[in-house]
């Protein structure tokens, strides 16, 4: 018996000194991203073509955030943070490496785009961010069930007790900042008044609460929610509502009467990456036109690849503009980059109303 | 009420029942879990569509089952191996703390004793952010000072072993100090009597006695280890192990693979529980 | 102790001294063993026994003082590389060793050939009388056969001096009487100096071919059995060995040898004094007499003796060949205990009776008061 | 070689590495937990010593709310787990006899070696609207539509009770099980009541055992994430989740620190209560 807990013991040992030992196989490309981001299909192409192999982690801003920040910028090779949360970010905890643009072949994205998350990503003249996806928040409604939903504060509405989800996050404090008449972006400089809006935004929705059946965290949390019919209603991306409109005719994304909120998620290189090569290397081969269009499809996102949309189901086209006729696409709220300490403020009213009873 | 003790019957039978009350109430969760890996249906939840193996079998989304799903199975192998490190980290150091407060004497033992038991009343979650804390503490002073980036403690598997490896530790030393008590050492010095060294004697007599405490705690270890949640989910890197990886998929509202994962963590654990059974019930000597 | 430099000593202690903080459990004790026999020290529990032995053993390090074993210190060598083997109080036999490997232990320590174990381990079986008991398991030994397998694990290393810390208390009384002959046999069948500790003065008496009697860290007295038994030089000595009435008084009279003694009860008794303790007039005392050297007076026939009372039989304490009468005197109120003769003779004695008690002077012995007192 | 510098080195042997332990992963991290919480962030990379991380707690009645809340569910999970588990662990260790009793021990080890994320997967398929005890409801006609049981505080004092049940029940079996029968028996033959019996032999006896027990089962109520965030939904309002929420989606170390120094000072408070009340050393309590 003696004999066999020595086996038992050193078999340990060797698993974990394998374990230990055993060098990184291939290279690697750590990628920090959102759910759907990455799809497998893409991936192993990427595999294929460069032989680098890809390890992805799935994780929503702030996350990234803290997790960068925890790791002082190391750990992944490349993330994918919102074009408005990198320069508060990175004033506070440098955590990104500046993007050489010379190693970006910017004739496969849109102009514009490339445009405007240079000048949003930009800190003390470097550029951190390159734009991939980008999508609006809005309304993911039942519309069988709860038809009347309009804007966000028709989420409030009578006969929703426990039927709305929406997460508890910024763009939820935004989105109803916008349906209740204010205008936060324009008072991003000005705290007081910004705080004034937020103290409303707080009260709506604790009053809202009983609506609400979850908070939901994950995109896939909030599919099953309206799926199962435990909601009716929710604050939501638009891909999350094309996603449910492909099974259930009735659920469908609106953009809301105050506007949809527009967000671009970018690449940004992690300050600490040891695959930098490898992540512009992805970063040119995801902008390609034929593999943007599979992330569209897998993500249900457009992106910033030029001409990537020819690639692109006709159903998805056909949801987004009934989703977005031409005048609710002028009316998207594009989010501007959210200056230090606002976040803070947001913090404790959304402790606030999680609080709330 | 002992069984010496004449009770009426019907004080017996309620009493009975309580305690099968108990044992459902105990034992329904699990079996739930267990049950519904075997649904055919996209969610953990009724109705009953039928049985269906391919929770665990399929090779496909959206019915990817268990043994072609990459991240899970990933996610248990860095489980394992974070288990490994950190059952053998905490036996050594467990087994070398038994020794120093059995058997030796010095100033300030109680105090040090005292201060061995703390991670029993700090919670999992601030063992995890202090850690976690004061390693990018170093971590960026060493950057600072020599630009130099000392990896491993940043959040990765190291730091999850690390981070376990402080509040294990404390339950391994309790669990070899107890056998340790019991342990006769006159048998030690007798060794040395017959001309042993100390250490010989340890190692010819001590550690073998103290092989099923060894065991158990080492069971105990690897059990505790792999179903840490509270201290991991600070320390976490890219490598998920699996009850983050369980954890992030549950917010989502998982398929019943998660059902599929538990179940087969029964199983194994199971097995584990005989194994400890097993040897702690070994007479000595054989 | 006669110094004789013709006889090699095993064993030999100095001076030895240990204090645990403000308590002395070792005092200045001296010794020593010639090769062959066996000693043992007897003493009441926490008399330091226990203390010296392990500082034979090595575990313990004297304060001052100096112990050799054949002539040379010990004192530097630690535990594991002294020439000195040791029985425990509980055996301390290995359970998660068969009995060939308690008993080849220590030749593995010392790197022996298998091939050579093999044969030891045979032989030292056999000369304990367990030649077939190699591949038990310990606890599938009875009592007796585990102290023969202890004893053998540590004779197999052929040491110069056996140490033995009581091993036969954990036996039931019919097996220790067996084993106090089964071990005296082995000593010299062996021929191995044993040092046996224990605080059963049966058992050192039994066995031994000196004694040395401690109590509080000295030593009393050393001598063979009779001596300790007949002549005891202390009155711990003589209230430790054997049974003994004991009386506080103080001294009337002197001549020569013989004194007068009162009690404090107010008896008077005849005593023989011990050379060393110069006793005067007027000192205080203890005075000893053994139940089995009062004899029962025939009423008809009365002897000479000197000390000589009448009492009443209060109780009749029935232990077979150890049975005694409880007689009180009724001048005093004082008791006395009276071996019963066993011719018997006054078997018909009954609670109640009356009877004459005498003894002889020389049964009666007399000592010093010391100032810390024992109840012997 | 000198007997006592021999032990000094076997001592310092083993002191070198218990002392490396205690110091990088016990103390220090917490010294330094406590120094990161007295910072201020003025501006970027910059911050200064201020108690502003603390005030903030007392200030803000949402955070004393969820502090108060979380020791006093922990503290009634701990009770409502003592009082469910005394009778049965008193039936294990003193009804029960032999291979049953063993078994029976067993079987309540049982949910330990399964993960906790796994227990409240159970309970979360068991509660939930489209789960088993409301289709059950619903198919014996108590119910004409789903209920959701989830989502409440029951539905977290559950989780807690059933999370922390072993380490009530077996402290309380151990030390049932010293407890010699012949000691209720002389109870009972003294002519006690099983009242009596109970409060004066069998409790005290029991005692070492129930403090350890409560001691762990409200450390690990107070500590838990999992059921709290699982079970209790949008109303979950534990406070080891804000410790989270302070540092992951804020990633505000300085507050988050602060709450962990105060959760910690709290927890030692209450146990600390609890000893002196129940009159035990921790010591002896815990090993």
């Amino acid at each position: 018996m003696r004999r066999s807990f020595k086996k038992l013991f050193i078999a340990m040992l060797a698993v974990a000194l394998v374990a230990v030992v055993s060098p990184v196989e291939a290279e690697t490309l750590r990628l920090l991203t959102w759910g759907g981001y990455a799809p497998k299909e893409v991936i192993e192409q990427f595999e294929k073509e460069t032989g680098i192999e890809v390890k992805m982690t799935k994780s929503n801003n702030e996350d990234m955030i803290s997790k960068l920040k925890a790791t002082g910028g190391s750990g992944f090779d490349l993330a994918q943070p919102s074009q408005d949360r990198i320069t508060s970010a990175q004033a506070d905890f440098d955590i990104y490496k500046p993007i050489d643009l010379s190693k970006i072949d910017a004739s496969q994205i849109i102009p514009s785009m490339l445009a405007a998350t240079k000048k949003n990503t930009s800190l003390d003249g470097k550029v951190y961010g390159v734009p991939h996806v980008w999508g609006t928040s809005g309304l993911v409604v039942n519309r069988k069930m709860a038809g009347q939903i309009k804007d966000y504060v028709d989420l409030c509405g009578p006969g929703l007790t426990g039927k709305v989800t929406y997460r508890l996050k910024r763009p939820t404090l935004i989105g109803f900042a916008f349906s209740m008449g204010e205008d936060p972006f324009a008072a991003y400089s000005d705290k007081a008044k910004y705080e004034m809006i937020l103290d409303k935004v707080e009260k709506k929705l604790i009053d809202c609460k009983p609506n609400v059946k979850a908070y939901w965290s994950g995109g896939d949390a909030m599919l099953n929610l309206m799926r199962s019919g435990e909601a009716v209603a929710a604050m939501a991306w638009d891909a999350g509502g094309w996603k449910l409109n492909k099974d259930m005719a009735d659920i469908t994304f609106v953009a809301p009467k105050s506007g949809a909120l527009g967000w671009i998620d970018t690449f940004a290189l992690p300050r600490k990456t040891k695959a930098e090569e490898a992540a512009y290397k992805w970063i040119n081969f995801v902008m390609r036109p034929e593999i943007a269009g599979k992330i569209t499809s897998s993500a249900g996102n457009f992106t910033a690849a030029k001409g990537g949309d020819q690639y692109v189901a006709d159903k998805l086209k056909a949801q987004f503009q009934e989703s977005f006729p031409p005048a609710d696409v002028d009316n998207i709220k594009w989010y501007p980059p959210v200056p230090p300490g606002l976040e803070e403020i947001e913090g404790k009213v959304l402790d606030r109303v999680k609080a709330a009873q | 009420m002992i069984p010496t003790i004449s009770s009426s019957l019907y004080f017996r039978g309620t009493y009975a029942v309580y305690v099968g009350l108990f044992f459902i109430f105990l034992i329904t969760p699990l079996t739930v879990v267990g049950i519904f890996a075997f649904n055919d249906s996209m969610f953990p939840s009724m109705p009953w569509n039928g049985g269906t193996l391919a929770w665990f079998l399929n090779e496909t989304e959206p019915q990817l089952g268990l043994f072609h799903d990459e991240d899970l199975l990933e996610s248990i192998g860095v489980s394992f191996v974070v288990a490994c490190f950190t059952t053998i980290a905490s036996l050594v150091l467990a087994t070398c703390n038994a020794f120093l407060f059995e058997r030796e004497q010095f100033p300030g033992k109680n105090l040090l004793y005292i201060l061995m038991l703390t991670p029993l009343v700090i919670p999992g979650v601030i063992l995890g952010v202090s850690i976690l804390a004061f390693s990018s503490t170093i971590a960026n002073w060493a950057e600072m000072q020599f630009d130099y980036d000392l990896e491993f403690l940043r959040p990765g598997i190291t730091l999850v072993v690390l981070g376990q490896f402080a509040f294990i530790t404390t339950i391994a030393t309790l669990v070899i100090s107890a056998r340790l008590r019991k342990f006769d050492s006159s048998l030690e010095e007798a060794a040395m009597n017959l001309g042993a060294t100390r250490i010989a004697a340890v190692m010819t007599v001590t550690l073998p006695d103290l092989k099923p405490a060894l065991i158990g705690a080492g069971i105990v270890c690897f059990l505790m280890s792999f179903e840490n949640f509270n201290t991991t989910l600070m320390l976490v890197g890219s490598d998920a192990p699996l009850t983050i990886a369980m954890f992030d998929r549950l917010k989502e509202g998982s398929t019943p693979v998660l059902n599929a994962v538990s179940l087969l963590l029964m199983v194994a654990s199971g097995v584990l529980a005989l194994i400890s059974v097993f040897f702690q019930s070994e007479k000595p000597g054989s | 102790m006669p110094e004789n430099s013709n006889v090699t000593f095993d064993l030999e202690c100095r001076q030895v001294t240990k204090s645990f903080g403000d308590f002395t459990a070792v005092d200045q004790v001296s010794f020593q063993i010639p090769t062959g026999s066996f000693f043992s020290i007897l003493g009441p529990s926490g008399c330091g026994k226990t203390t010296l032995l392990r500082m034979l053993a090595g575990f313990q390090h004297p304060d001052k003082g100096e112990i050799l074993i054949k002539g040379k210190s010990v004192l530097g060598t630690p535990p594991n590389r002294r020439p000195v083997n040791m029985v425990f109080q509980h055996l301390a036999l290995f359970p998660t060793m068969s009995v060939t490997g308690n008993i080849a232990y220590g030749l593995k320590r010392r790197n022996v050939k298998r091939e050579e174990i093999r044969t030891r381990v045979a032989d030292v079986l056999k000369r304990v009388d367990l030649p077939d008991a190699g591949d038990k398991r310990i606890d599938q030994l009875s009592g007796g056969q585990k102290q023969r397998i202890a004893i053998a694990r540590c004779l197999v290393l052929k040491p110069d001096v056996l140490l033995l810390d009581e091993p036969l208390g954990a036996l039931d009384l019919k097996l220790r009487e067996q084993m106090k002959v089964e071990l005296k046999l082995l000593q010299e069948t062996f021929g191995t100096t044993f040092i046996y500790i224990t605080h059963d003065q049966s058992e050192a008496l039994v066995m031994s071919d000196q004694v040395a009697v401690m109590n509080q860290g000295r030593f009393e007295q050393v001598g063979t059995p009779q001596e300790l038994y007949y002549h005891p030089e202390t009155s711990f000595v003589a209230g430790f060995v054997g049974d003994s009435n004991r009386w506080e008084g103080h001294i009337d009279a002197i001549e020569g040898e013989r004194i007068q003694i009162k009690t404090v009860e107010g008896e008077s008794f005849v005593g023989r004094s011990i050379v060393k303790h110069q006793l005067k007039k007027g000192d205080s005392v203890e005075v000893y007499v053994r139940p089995e050297s009062v004899n029962i007076e025939n009423p008809k026939n009365r002897s000479d003796l000197p000390n000589q009372c009448r009492g009443e039989v209060i109780s009749v304490l029935f232990d077979g060949a150890r049975s005694q009468f409880l007689i009180r005197l009724p001048q005093t109120e004082g008791e006395i205990s009276v071996a019963m003769p066993q011719t018997g003779e006054h078997a018909q004695l009954r609670k109640g009776d009356s009877i004459n008690i005498a003894w002889a002077a020389d049964q009666c012995l007399c000592f010093r008061r010391s100032s810390g007192n024992h109840d012997g | 070689m000198d007997k006592s510098s021999y032990t000094r080195f076997s001592l310092w042997i083993l002191l070198l590495p218990f002392v490396l332990w205690l110091l990088l992963l016990i103390l220090l991290p917490h010294v330094d937990m406590v120094s990161i919480s007295l910072r201020e962030r003025v501006s970027a990379r910059n911050y200064t010593f201020s108690f502003k991380n603390y005030t903030e707690f007392f200030i803000e009645p949402l955070y004393w709310r969820t502090f108060v809340r979380t020791a006093w569910m922990s503290v009634l999970a701990t009770l409502i787990t003592l009082l469910i588990a005394f009778p049965v662990s008193y039936y294990i260790a003193k009804m029960m006899r032999g291979r049953l009793k063993a078994l029976l021990f067993i079987l309540c080890l049982i949910p330990f070696w399964v993960s906790e994320l796994v227990r409240t997967y159970g309970w979360m398929i068991l509660l939930r609207e489209t789960g088993l005890l409301s289709t059950f409801l619903q198919w014996i006609g108590l119910s004409d539509q789903p209920v959701e049981m989830l989502y409440n505080d029951v539905a977290i004092m559950i989780g807690l009770v059933y999370t922390s049940m072993l380490f009530m029940v077996v402290p309380l079996v151990t030390t049932l099980d010293s407890l010699d029968d012949s000691l209720i028996e002389a109870g009972y033959d003294l002519g006690g009541s099983n009242w009596n019996v109970l409060t004066e032999i069998i409790i005290p006896h029991a005692m070492p055992g129930i403090v350890s027990g409560c001691i762990v089962v409200f450390m690990l109520s107070l500590g838990n994430y999992l059921t709290p965030i699982l079970l209790g939904g949008k109303d979950s309002l534990w406070f080891t989740e804000q410790i989270f929420t302070q540092f992951i989606t804020r990633f505000n170390w300085e507050q988050g620190s602060a709450f962990g120094i105060l959760l910690l000072i709290l927890s030692s408070l209450i146990v600390w209560a609890g000893l002196k009340l129940s009159r035990q050393s921790f010591t002896n309590v815990m090993s």
